[in-house]
């Protein structure tokens, strides 16, 4: 009994609440609907704010398969939306674009989703962009712009494109070309309308080259030889396959020049290599000689043009051995014809290579060119590996026995990236090797490969591949011994010390210092000399890190026994001077405490300043770390009165007491202001800071502490092109107007030394070096202000 | 509506049966108290007097070994509702519960 | 390897108690002593793992072929309460030791939202969590483990560290559940560490 | 020994401050710390636990003694889970927005401890009216607990209050933002910090009436 009480009890319940469940959802459901339905047309209702009918999903009804169109929908009569998928930068932008059905223009870009670059790609979200697209005709969808992010853009315009192509088939009624009929227009395009194509593929050896197929091309009479050619362009590894981009090209029988070029399917980037499609480039091959192919242009993509060029070249050496019978050199007549070219017309070449040791040194042949009588010059073959590490780069480069200058440079082989490393095989690159003296080569005095910053990598292997090569050639045929490193290093530390038998490490001793790499003590015999501080160096240019590697001596009474330069990474030549003995002798002798300034030497004033900056350090450092001693001050740099009076206008005369107080780094000088009667009534700092470079300025302050004026001394700070660079953003916006008349230095008048230490003056944006610098170096001299209580202070 | 209907019903009297069968064939007896001094409890199950809802509680104090002051829900009323109860109530042996406040 | 994503994503990722919120009645209650939070955690994981399967089924088989899914919640709870209470008497009847360790805690588990909650997420918001809005069943019961042993892991971490602060004095307004609470947020913190990873 | 009877105004106030269901009795906790990343969703919470509360509370009391023991839990649950699928479906046809920020814990009310509890504890012992305003009262002290607790994740956090939709007042500026706060695991700390303080408050009154 209790069990029927028990069922009946909980299903009447059950039944009771379902019930009531079931109305109210009857209920409710008509408002969800309606909320998520407008929610669902937001953007379509965006581009069509007038339009209240429903939107009617009708994708099933076409063929979507090959076009970018994810779905369709139909406003009634008005309009119809698509919404597309396709990639710019990134993959994944989705967007939706309408169509209306009376003018068949675009009336509206709206995008759903997408993940460019922020600030690049990105901007296609924006309504500025959006707004160019409000009742845009489809043929000129190609003339959209309004974005840098060329990528992007090209994305939405080939994505466009086939939207228009599909939408006036469905809607307009256009016929498409079929991809057969387009090919046959192209090749008609560069032969003759009408002409007959027939395939003689099999009647060639096209193996080896990059042609795919032979036509001969008739109009009553054979007239003309169509290729088709595939080349890789700048991405060939899709995600399932490999694609190559693919060509036509017509030679005419009798004069064996082109006829013309049209590119059938290219996959590079949207708005780089897909240039090579425009009509205007292709225009370019119209009649064109055959060694004319080299100055093509007109298509940014490098890699692309290139691989292009390259593979044209192929099929003209394919066309002239196979056509016109003339004899193409193979690669074994071209290696003779450059020696003779470098040496002495048809030499005599006998390889010498077995009588020496080749293991150390790049050089992988040595060849002795005879003129018949005796030796004239020795031919090196050389090999290093440049940007394509996977590959190397042949040359040879052949030495005149008597001069020992270089006669001339050759490419055998190359594999670097097209339009730039491949440079170096160019017959404008050979010529600078005409009888070049020797040194220059040693050096590196060359022009680099496809200009200055073409390509570093390359020019730089083969710098180091040539100096390998002098090398060699000294040692083997001038018997000049070139010195190793560890010789070379004795030779300059018995130089620094002559006497001295012993150098002990001492580095792990003391505390260490960032320039300082080692430092040993030389003895002669049980008998102390001085150090010898292995100083690796900050050096002196300002657009990137360089460095000045040098070995300074110090005596034990503390003078200089020299600098010796042992290696820099300077702008060429900058820092030549300082390696000769010369430069050297300057520091000999000088107490290292002592104030010394070595004047300009030979033009390298920046990379001097450097130097002797790095050699002051070293000095505070061996007097205060490794003796233990304070560092004696340098003397005080005096200033005119007047740039005194400018930072302290009520005072009339002044007089240097930075004596009385500490050594401040940034300080150069510290003087009191005096008014008419001579009572002193304030204090002027004349300090430095290293801003872009060096800012010099003097700065008053009256006796309770709060500043005078600021007056720039000596700058070139150069704000105005802060404005216009490039490389380092964000630009500087001109706002604080320019330095030294910039209002950012209003801050540091008519305000006290401790507020200036508790607030934080901002920097300015873009010109961050100056204020930041200049802002540290004031800090500092309010701190010491108050620190050494000047005139009773803080 | 109609399945509303038939899905309710069948999964109604599906559990109803099911619990009530059960309730008889898989009875086990226990301390009579026990379900009195349930009802007692506030019946929240939240586990703040460490043990695990309050029919546990209810044992626990049965045997002695929880202090009714665990039970954070519970009030001074129910505590002394809870020591009344087993102060005349003692156990099949006659024994009384030690009730600890 | 889907599997894997799934089932540490549900335990580390989205931990059901310190990042989803689910179960924390019985979490703070029952986390005193490590003992009674493990006999939780597996009663719990032994609940959460059968009522998702059956709740899954009923979703997939009955209500969504008759569109009237709004019955979702109401099915389910109803489902999962005689469930645990089933479950309950024939652990009672049975074996009376595993009861003293597992089925005391049974009742406490029909109030859990976690129960609710994992049921309700692996149907009605199954594209929130799957990214398919038809997980296949394996997918679920690999969820609904992950889960329950994330709650099960918290829940006796939780109570390892509780019992050994009970050694150490506390103020007393801190006792208990405000000192539990703190412990919780750093065991959350330390959780969000995860996210990176699936 | 009858205690005296409750009198209607204490049953009501009860669950303000003495029995505070989210500060004392730790009831209902997932959402507590769930929705109250703003005061928004912390209302829109409370309003919906006190209608559920209460209509649950006066359901259970109406049907309570004709309830057979074994099937108690399942029917009280089945009551609350229809009023709380009632209340989902008129929120997410009135007030989407709302309904959206809430989501799941809409759907989690009904697994609510504090609503099976005072349906158990309360609504089962006691008269319709007794019951409804015990609910109600109960729900308000709830709605109460989570606003503070949203009060102080929302300002701190995210620097701002929204009291419905766009009526936003923000206070803090962005750089002194603590944002974990607004973030999972702020919710333990602000409730924990919030609870011990509450404690000190019950502690401090009962050792001064001690000492009284």
């Amino acid at each position: 009994m209790k069990h029927v009480k028990i069922i009946f009890t909980l299903t009447l319940i059950v039944l009771v609440a379902s019930m009531m469940i079931y109305f109210v959802e009857g209920f409710t459901t008509p408002y969800i609907d309606a909320y998520n339905e407008r929610q669902a047309n937001l953007a379509k209702l965006d581009i069509l704010p007038d339009y209240d009918g429903s939107f009617e999903d009708v994708s099933e009804d076409y063929d979507l398969e090959n076009s970018p169109i994810v779905k369709m929908e139909l406003a009634g009569e008005v309009a119809v939306f698509y919404t597309i998928e396709f990639g710019g930068y990134n993959p994944g932008i989705t967007v939706l674009v309408g169509f209306d059905l009376v003018s068949n223009n675009i009336i509206g870009f709206r995008v759903i989703e997408q993940n460019e670059t922020a600030g690049l790609g990105s901007v296609i979200t924006e309504e500025d962009f959006q707004t160019q697209f409000d009742n845009l005709s489809p043929d000129d969808i190609d003339s959209i712009g309004g974005t840098t992010a060329v990528v992007t853009l090209g994305g939405v315009k080939t994505a466009l494109n086939s939207v228009a192509d599909f939408h006036s088939v469905e809607f307009q009624g256009a016929v498409l070309e079929t991809p057969e009929e387009r090919i046959i227009r192209l090749k008609e395009e560069i032969t003759e309308v009408d002409a007959t194509f027939t395939d003689i593929t099999s009647d060639y050896d096209i193996s080896g080259s990059p042609i795919s197929k032979v036509e001969m091309v008739n109009n009553g009479s054979d007239f003309a030889i169509l290729y088709t050619v595939e080349f890789a362009g700048y991405r060939i590894q899709f995600e399932d396959e490999t694609r190559f981009n693919e060509y036509f090209v017509s030679f005419d029988l009798d004069t064996h020049d082109l006829i013309g070029l049209r590119v059938d399917k290219q996959f590079d980037t949207a708005g780089f290599g897909d240039q090579i499609l425009d009509p205007v480039f292709e225009a370019q091959f119209d009649n064109l000689a055959q060694d004319a192919i080299d100055d093509v242009a007109g298509v940014t993509a490098s890699v692309t043009l290139g691989g292009l060029k390259g593979s044209l070249e192929d099929v003209v050496n394919f066309h002239k051995s196979e056509i016109e019978g003339t004899h193409v050199e193979t690669y074994p007549e071209m290696v003779e014809r450059y020696k003779d070219e470098i040496t002495v017309v048809d030499a005599i070449i006998n390889d010498d290579s077995a009588n020496y040791d080749l293991t150390e040194t790049m050089v992988t042949k040595v060849e002795l060119a005879n003129d018949g009588t005796s030796d004239v010059a020795v031919i090196y073959t050389v090999e290093f590996v440049g940007y394509n590490t996977t590959d190397v780069v042949e040359y040879i480069i052949s030495f005149d026995l008597d001069t020992h200058d270089i006669l001339g440079f050759r490419v055998l082989y190359q594999n670097e990236t097209i339009g730039y490393g491949s440079l170096i095989e160019d017959d404008d690159f050979y010529i600078q090797f005409e009888d070049m003296p020797q040194l220059d080569a040693q050096n590196g005095d060359i022009d680099a490969i496809a200009g200055t910053s073409g390509a570093p990598d390359t020019t730089f292997a083969f710098k180091a591949s040539l100096y390998d090569v002098v090398s060699f050639h000294q040692t083997e045929f001038q018997g000049m011994i070139v010195e190793t490193d560890e010789e070379r290093q004795s030779r300059l530390w018995s130089e620094l010390f002559p006497t001295a038998t012993v150098f002990t490490k001492v580095t792990r001793d003391y505390s260490a210092h960032y320039d300082v790499e080692e430092f040993y003590e030389a003895y002669d015999g049980a008998t102390y000399l001085g150090n010898i501080y292995h100083v690796k160096a900050e050096g002196a240019s300002y657009s990137e890190e360089t460095y000045l590697e040098f070995f300074l001596g110090i005596a034990e009474d503390n003078t200089f026994t020299g600098v010796k330069m042992w290696d820099d990474s300077e702008t060429d030549g900058k820092a030549d001077p300082f390696y000769l003995v010369e430069y050297s002798d300057l520091y000999l002798g000088e107490d290292i405490e002592t104030d010394y300034t070595i004047d300009e030497v030979a033009g390298a004033t920046m990379t001097n300043t450097a130097l002797q900056y790095a050699v002051l350090q070293i000095s505070i450092y061996h007097v205060e770390e490794y003796l233990g001693l304070p560092f004696a001050r340098p003397a005080n740099v005096d200033t005119a009165d007047a740039n005194l009076l400018l930072a302290f206008p009520t005072a009339v005369t002044f007089n240097s007491v930075y004596l009385d107080y500490a050594y401040e780094a940034n300080i150069y000088n510290l003087y009191e202001a005096l008014d008419g009667s001579g009572t002193v009534i304030g204090y002027v700092y004349y300090g430095y800071a290293n801003g872009l470079n060096l800012i010099e300025f003097t700065w008053g302050v009256d006796l309770s502490g709060t500043t005078q004026e600021i007056y720039i001394v000596l700058e070139s700070e150069t704000w105005e092109l802060a404005e216009t660079q490039t490389y380092t953003t964000p630009q500087y916006d001109g706002t604080a107007g320019y330095f030294p008349t910039t209002t950012w230095l209003d801050n540091f008048e008519g305000v006290t030394f401790s507020s200036l230490l508790n607030t934080e003056i901002d920097d300015i944006i873009g010109v961050s070096r100056t204020t930041e610098s200049l802002r540290d170096v004031l800090e500092i001299i309010a701190q010491f202000h108050s620190d050494e209580s000047v005139g009773g202070a803080g | 509506m109609v399945v509303v209907i038939i899905l309710s019903v069948v999964v109604s009297v599906a559990l109803a049966a099911l619990l009530s069968f059960a309730s008889v064939a898989l009875y086990v007896e226990e301390d009579p108290r026990l379900q009195d001094v349930v009802d007692l409890l506030p019946n929240q199950n939240c586990g703040l007097c460490g043990n695990p809802g309050c029919k546990a509680m209810a044992q626990a104090i049965l045997d002695e070994d929880a202090k009714l002051s665990q039970c954070k829900p519970g009030t001074l009323e129910m505590r002394e509702d809870i020591r009344d109860f087993l102060l005349d109530h003692p156990d099949e042996s006659g024994e009384f519960v030690k009730v600890k406040m | 390897m889907e599997y894997i994503a799934i089932a540490f994503g549900a335990i580390f990722v989205n931990n059901v108690i310190l990042n989803q919120f689910y179960g924390l009645c019985p979490f703070l209650g029952v986390s005193t002593k490590k003992s009674s939070a493990l006999s939780m955690g597996m009663a719990v994981t032994f609940v959460i793992t059968l009522s998702t399967m059956i709740a899954f089924a009923i979703y997939n088989y009955v209500l969504v072929p008759n569109e009237i899914t709004y019955l979702s919640t109401i099915v389910f709870i109803l489902v999962i309460a005689s469930f645990v209470q089933l479950v309950e008497m024939f652990i009672k009847r049975f074996s009376a030791s595993l009861y003293s360790a597992l089925g005391v805690y049974l009742p406490l588990i029909t109030t859990n939202c976690a129960v609710l909650g994992v049921a309700i997420d692996i149907t009605v918001n199954s594209n929130k969590i799957f990214e398919t809005d038809t997980p296949t069943f394996m997918m679920v019961t690999i969820y609904a483990l992950g889960i329950s042993l994330g709650y099960a892991l918290v829940i006796f971490l939780f109570s390892a560290i509780r019992e050994e602060m009970d050694a150490y004095p506390i103020k007393r307004n801190w006792k208990g559940i405000p000192i539990a609470l703190i412990t919780a947020f750093i065991m959350a913190m330390i959780f969000v560490g995860f996210g990176g990873i699936v | 020994m009858a205690r005296r009877e409750k009198t209607l105004k204490e049953i009501f106030t009860n669950g303000f401050f003495k029995q505070n269901p989210t500060f004392v009795q730790f009831l209902g906790m997932c959402p507590t710390l769930a929705v109250t990343k703003s005061v928004e969703s912390a209302l829109g919470m409370g309003a919906g636990v006190i209608f559920v509360l209460v209509l649950s509370n006066i359901a259970v009391s109406l049907i309570r003694n004709y309830v057979p023991r074994e099937v108690r839990i399942p029917i009280y649950i089945v009551i609350i889970a229809a009023l709380v699928t009632v209340l989902e479906m008129f929120m997410k046809a009135f007030v989407p927005e709302l309904a959206k920020t809430l989501g799941t814990f809409l759907s989690l009310i009904v697994v609510n401890c504090l609503i099976l509890g005072r349906a158990e504890a309360f609504a089962s012992k006691n008269g319709v009216l007794k019951s409804a305003l015990d609910g109600l009262g109960m729900a308000i002290g709830f709605t109460g607990g989570i606003v503070l607790i949203a009060i102080f994740r929302e300002l701190l956090g995210a620097g701002s209050l929204t009291i419905w939709g766009d009526l936003r007042v923000d206070l803090i500026p962005e750089q002194y933002q603590i944002s974990i706060l607004v973030q999972a695991s702020g919710a333990f700390l602000v409730f924990g910090v919030l609870v011990a303080q509450i404690n000190k408050l019950i502690f401090s009154r009962e050792d001064r009436n001690e000492v009284t």
